[in-house]
């Protein structure tokens, strides 16, 4: 053991994040007292962000299999979801919410990097990435300076990142509210393709098989990063962790991805796995016990770029960029041709033994000695107490009465689509290149953006011809408002709005992978946020048919303000089966008929739409009341029939009603199409609510409310009474309420008649953000 | 008068770019350099002609937005 | 026909341009490493987008000193035609192939977006098959597209009809508004002076299949293609 | 012994981020300060103690690579 290693106490193991009681069994595991290395092994491996302790019977509880699943959850980086004709998709969220608070450009930047390589691992070519932001208010309030360089270098570090690398980053959602104030939440998804036969294993497999380094060298960078984002954020933990900022190299994973696709192309690869979160101590207990086998590595031959690094910072570094491959014994030339003409530095620091031990030499001394899997795979699991937080009684108690009836609707319609939590989000999507590829059949605008899969998307090596094009659709979601007042409904919520959003595009749902970014576990009351919203996340995907393939835990995102909103984000990725049933969600033609798809207002619901809807938070500073339910029996009908209308060739445009209810979605439908640069297509509508007049009773709910399950399409004039009849037949709501055309946007609702210029709502919905982050 | 300001990268913290071109200018022939780093420069015109005025608003200008605290460092000089 | 499109570290709309030549138009070509030294049997050289080498130090500093470059040079001196996209443009710039910089984006931020151009001269094997006054609609995507250069070289790229293309609103005005990242006189594009080296920072390539959302990239392709057939022919 | 190398933009060329940090500078307060110009700052480190030997080598790599002529002006000390 290295002179220097302090002694190890029960103070260090505290600072470990470790318990008594895990320490004991880290004991009884090694049948003697861990090593300094041991230990800070131990504590990362076993921390939340790498073992799941707390989460992991919950997550036991999504819905995991489908005749599609190739790659089940929790198997490998990523999972992989059969697309037909041989192909394949590996697709996966990933937070980097702390690094993010700390630096918010490198924490993004490396956040996505890291997703990247969870992809490529897989064997799959990196075709598309999407994201899931949020932030304090950028508008008004003390912090508001704050959160825009937050936002502004969260959303820079993501172009930065994803722009080099060349990939679309095509999709994706921004809220902000008070509660993620000082704690961000960034979550980056990447989606790849590969052939069947292509699909790469991160396992250790063959004794004596040669383990080998690529990528540039270990630094002291990112040092246990993973124990960092598995405790609050405080001034203390960000302080810290300050002192050892990730920088990504988007140029070097550039490399580092063909290099490797390269190179799995060869067959020389017995096994690849990318350091992510905890680096070369992940990486190779994870592959040694994935396959049952031992692993051996001597820490002198690791490329360092920092002068006298110890075994335990080399082993938790989690400098970017770095990949370990299992090579076959013999084939070791390959690695060192390809590596060297991809100018990328390799080194070979150890081989696959039998004896099931994660061994680490250093100087040929050995520093660690732990068995893998008990090390990879026995981390304690924890049930952890759950309790309805107090808050909800009052949110329950919450009704209308005590909100005033607007006194004027055509300014709320005006204020909400200038609301950042609404507004078109091209400020962020602008940063973005999200045509390169040339597969960005729909780009962000519309409901779920879709891309198109060709021959040079897969990785390569599988030149055989069979270039079928594909049409993926990608959505994420979650409204954390909803989530916050109904855990249980909110979550449901989230994965039928992304299932609604696929549907509007013409795609049906593939599979899940979702983001849980909650608070302290350990707060009863913030676990039951968690424990509900599973519930709901889980009952809703088995619903859609959308089994979780894969996804990520981050907890612990409070800051001394507190802890955010519960928030599970949701990405579904979906197929079209035909170029033609791609549909976009602007009105297209002048004549063209409206339809409401979906009930008007759910009359059961005594906040009509309106609890925990943006016009109450972003007209009246409120966030409360029960939020709408979701009947998913209701939901799935209306997916069946939308998708069925699109495949007949009936449906021209098809917008889902979110935030902000029937008028921002109408008004959407019009002014959302935009042909380039300062160059809109803007088409208007006249729109009759008057049949529902009386059963919405309140005018604002009926403009504003946010009752799930209805869909605006639009339809030749020929077309109506068919999709109209049709529907009925099939069980969901249809009501003409408009027709297409015309400069402005009106909508008449009994006696009241509202008339928006459709340039003005075109300019408060589309520059808003820009103006806020020009304060 | 002129406040004379260098960014640079901290020593922990990766440097891609000073490492990139590190490698370019070897591949070029320039043999046996060492390392890299790239950093910013900035130069600001200030009014008047006494340096003392200006020395502690500059040095907070580098520290709130100039540079970045957690990745650089900086220096400067007033004249 | 032999198309060859170049590939440096970190080139990223390589496979998209080799898409474009092979599939759409139904060309050869195939891709040319960095290293190579030599463009044997090449008819036509495409340097594609990207950020080669991370745009490290400046955009395409670097790859200007890859040794295909010399043969870029040499084979551009002959006559070949050469057509520099986005980064492509960045490169031949640094490389002197072409005159001016392009710099950063005036707003600071990269930009990804439709932009409308005006062709300015149809006299240049990339703009000869352009309907006269046909406005068209292609992405960017960069982050360094502004370009510069100073009085008198803006003074002959004039004189010499040097600028193929500018950014332009939907009627062909060269409004401010339209320029996306404070290219001097609206500049999107160039040739040299034997005007068979051209750049331009909008992709043609992601504008060449109706799935795409326009053709109007196509045009620039099929217009080199033409031409190359020409000469060809001349040369048989 | 390093080369220090300060690269910036000429004064005919725009230099947007200049004017973004003057204003950016003039809205936290710092009033009464010139014109911001942004440029690139270098350090080579270089082997042995003998600046001559180096200094044309690292005025070619500067006129080559490190700056480009048509939009920057470079210069540098080796110590
Ligand atoms: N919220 C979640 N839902 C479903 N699966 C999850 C979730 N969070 C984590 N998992 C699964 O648990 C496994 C282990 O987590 P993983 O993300 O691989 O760790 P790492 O950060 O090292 O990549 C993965 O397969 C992942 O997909
Ligand atoms: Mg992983």
């Amino acid at each position: 053991m290295p002179m220097s290693d302090p002694a190890i106490t029960p103070e260090l193991v505290r600072q470990h994040n470790l318990t008594p009681e895990e320490f004991d069994k880290i004991k009884g595991i090694l049948a003697r007292e861990p090593s300094y290395t041991e230990l800070g092994i131990f504590s990362v491996m076993w921390s939340e962000h790498c073992s799941y302790k707390n989460t992991r019977p919950l997550l036991k509880t999504f819905p995991t299999k489908s005749p599609r699943i190739l790659v089940g959850a929790g198997e490998e980086n990523a999972g992989i979801v059969d697309i037909g004709d041989g192909l394949a998709i590996a697709f996966k969220i990933e937070s980097h919410n702390h690094p993010s608070a700390v630096e918010p450009f490198q924490g993004a930047a490396t956040g996505v990097g890291g997703i990247i390589r969870d992809i490529f691992t897989m064997g799959a070519r990196p075709v598309c990435a999407i994201n899931s932001l949020r932030f304090g208010p950028i508008e008004a309030g003390a912090g508001a300076a704050h959160n825009r360089r937050l936002f502004g270098g969260v959303v820079s570090g993501i172009a930065h990142y994803g722009n080099c690398f060349g990939i679309p980053t095509i999709a994706g959602e921004v809220y902000f509210d008070p509660s993620y104030e000082d704690n961000p939440l960034v979550n980056a998804f990447c989606l790849g393709v590969l052939r069947h036969e292509q699909i790469a294993r991160g396992a250790a497999k063959g004794e004596g098989n040669p383990v080998f380094y690529v990528g540039p060298a270990t630094g002291r960078d990112g040092l246990a990063g993973a124990a960092f984002a598995s405790r609050d954020l405080t001034e203390e933990s960000a302080g810290q962790q300050r002192g050892a900022v990730q920088v990504g190299d988007p140029f070097m994973e550039k490399l580092v991805c063909e290099a490797c696709l390269e190179l799995l192309a060869t067959d020389a690869v017995a096994g690849i796995q990318d350091m992510g979160a905890a680096g070369l101590t992940c990486s190779t207990c994870e592959t040694a016990a994935r396959a049952g086998t031992g692993i051996e590595i001597e820490l002198s031959l690791v490329p360092q770029r920092a002068p006298g690094m110890t075994p335990y910072e080399i082993m938790l570094s989690e400098s970017q960029e770095r990949m370990l491959i299992i090579v076959r014994a013999g084939r070791e030339d390959e690695v060192k041709r390809i590596f060297d003409k991809w100018d990328l530095p390799w080194a070979r620091i150890g081989q696959v033994t039998d004896t099931g031990r994660m061994v680490v030499k250093h100087n040929g001394a050995v520093v660690a000695d732990i068995p893998a899997r008990k090390l990879a795979d026995e981390a304690p699991v924890y049930q952890r107490e759950s309790r309805e937080p107090a808050y909800l009684q009052a949110v329950r108690a919450f009704s209308l009465a005590s909100v005033p009836v607007s006194t004027d609707p055509a300014a709320d319609l005006k204020r909400l689509l200038a609301w950042p939590g609404i507004a078109s989000k091209n400020w962020v999507y602008r940063q973005y290149d999200h045509t390169v590829r040339d597969g960005s059949v729909v780009c962000p605008g519309s409901d779920a953006a879709v891309i198109r899969l060709k021959a040079d998307s897969l990785p390569p090596g599988s030149a055989n011809g069979s270039a079928v094009e594909k049409y993926i659709a990608l959505t994420v979601d979650c409204n954390a408002a909803y989530v916050y007042l109904d855990p249980y409904e909110g979550a449901k919520i989230a994965v039928a709005e992304a299932a609604r959003n696929l549907a509007c595009a013409g795609a049906v749902p593939l599979g899940t992978t979702d983001n849980l970014n909650f608070g302290n576990p350990h707060n009863p009351e913030l676990f039951w946020q968690l424990k509900e919203s599973v519930r709901g996340l889980a009952e809703a995907c088995r619903f859609f048919d959308a089994p979780v393939t894969g996804g990520n835990c981050s907890l612990y995102n409070q800051s001394p303000n507190g802890p955010i909103d519960p928030t599970p984000t949701v990405a579904l990725v979906g197929l079209i089966e035909k170029r033609e049933h791609i549909t976009t969600q602007w009105f297209k033609d002048e004549g063209d008929a409206i339809i409401l798809l979906g009930d008007v207002i759910d009359e059961q619901d005594p906040m009509r739409g309106l609890g925990g809807s943006a016009w109450l938070q972003g007209l009246h500073q409120l966030k409360t009341g029960q939020p709408p339910r979701c009947d998913l029996e209701k939901e799935r009908s209306l997916h069946n029939t939308l998708r069925g209308f699109i495949q007949c060739g009936l449906i021209k445009s098809a917008h889902d009603c979110s935030e902000g209810g029937l008028a921002v979605a109408l008004a959407e439908s019009c002014i959302s199409q935009q042909i380039a640069r300062e160059t809109p297509r803007l088409i208007g509508a006249r729109i009759d609510l008057s049949f529902a007049v009386a059963e919405a009773t309140r005018l604002d709910a009926l403009l504003f409310g946010e009752t799930q399950s209805r869909v605006i399409v639009s339809v030749a004039p020929l077309d109506v009474v068919k999709v109209v009849e049709r529907a009925k037949i099939l069980g969901v709501s249809a009501v003409k309420i408009g027709i297409v055309g015309g400069g402005e946007l009106t909508l008449k609702a009994g006696k009241w008649e509202g008339k928006w210029p459709l340039a003005e709502l075109h300019d408060l919905w589309w520059n808003s953000i820009a103006r806020a982050m020009a304060l | 008068m002129k406040a004379k300001i260098i960014v640079t990268p901290k020593k922990a913290v990766l440097d891609p770019q000073g490492k990139t071109v590190q490698n370019a200018l070897e591949q070029m022939g320039y043999k046996g350099i060492g390392a890299v780093h790239v950093g910013k420069y900035l130069e600001i015109d200030l009014p008047g002609a006494d340096a003392e005025v200006w020395r502690s608003q500059i040095d907070g200008a580098c520290h709130k937005i100039l540079s970045n605290p957690v990745i650089e460092d900086y220096r400067f000089v007033i004249e | 026909m032999n198309f060859a499109v170049l590939q440096f570290p970190a080139s990223n709309c390589d496979q998209d341009a080799l898409h474009v030549v092979q599939n759409v138009l139904g060309l050869s070509g195939r891709f040319v490493w960095h290293k190579e030294n030599s463009l044997a049997g090449i008819d036509a050289v495409i340097i594609p987008g990207g950020f080669s080498y991370g745009d490290y130090l400046r955009t395409g500093a670097i790859a200007r000193f890859s040794p295909i470059m010399q043969a870029v040079r040499e084979f551009a001196v002959k006559g070949g035609p050469v057509l520099g996209i986005c980064n492509g443009f960045q490169i031949l710039c640094e490389a002197g192939l072409l005159p001016g910089a392009l710099i950063r984006n005036r707003s600071l931020q990269f930009r990804c977006e439709h932009v409308f151009l005006k062709t300015v001269t149809r006299q240049s094997p990339f703009t000869h098959t352009i309907p006269a006054g046909k406005i068209l609609r292609l992405p960017i995507a960069h982050g360094e597209g502004c370009y510069f250069a100073d009085d008198p070289t803006l003074e002959q790229l004039e004189k010499d009809d040097r600028i193929l293309w500018q950014y332009a609103d939907d009627n062909g005005k060269l409004t401010e508004a339209a320029n996306p990242n404070g290219s001097l006189r609206n500049i999107a594009g160039i040739c040299n002076e034997a005007r068979n080296v051209a750049g331009l920072m909008p992709h043609p390539e992601r504008a060449s299949e109706l799935i795409l959302g326009s053709t109007d990239g196509r045009l620039i392709f099929e217009g080199l293609a033409g031409w190359l057939e020409g000469r060809l022919a001349k040369a048989a």
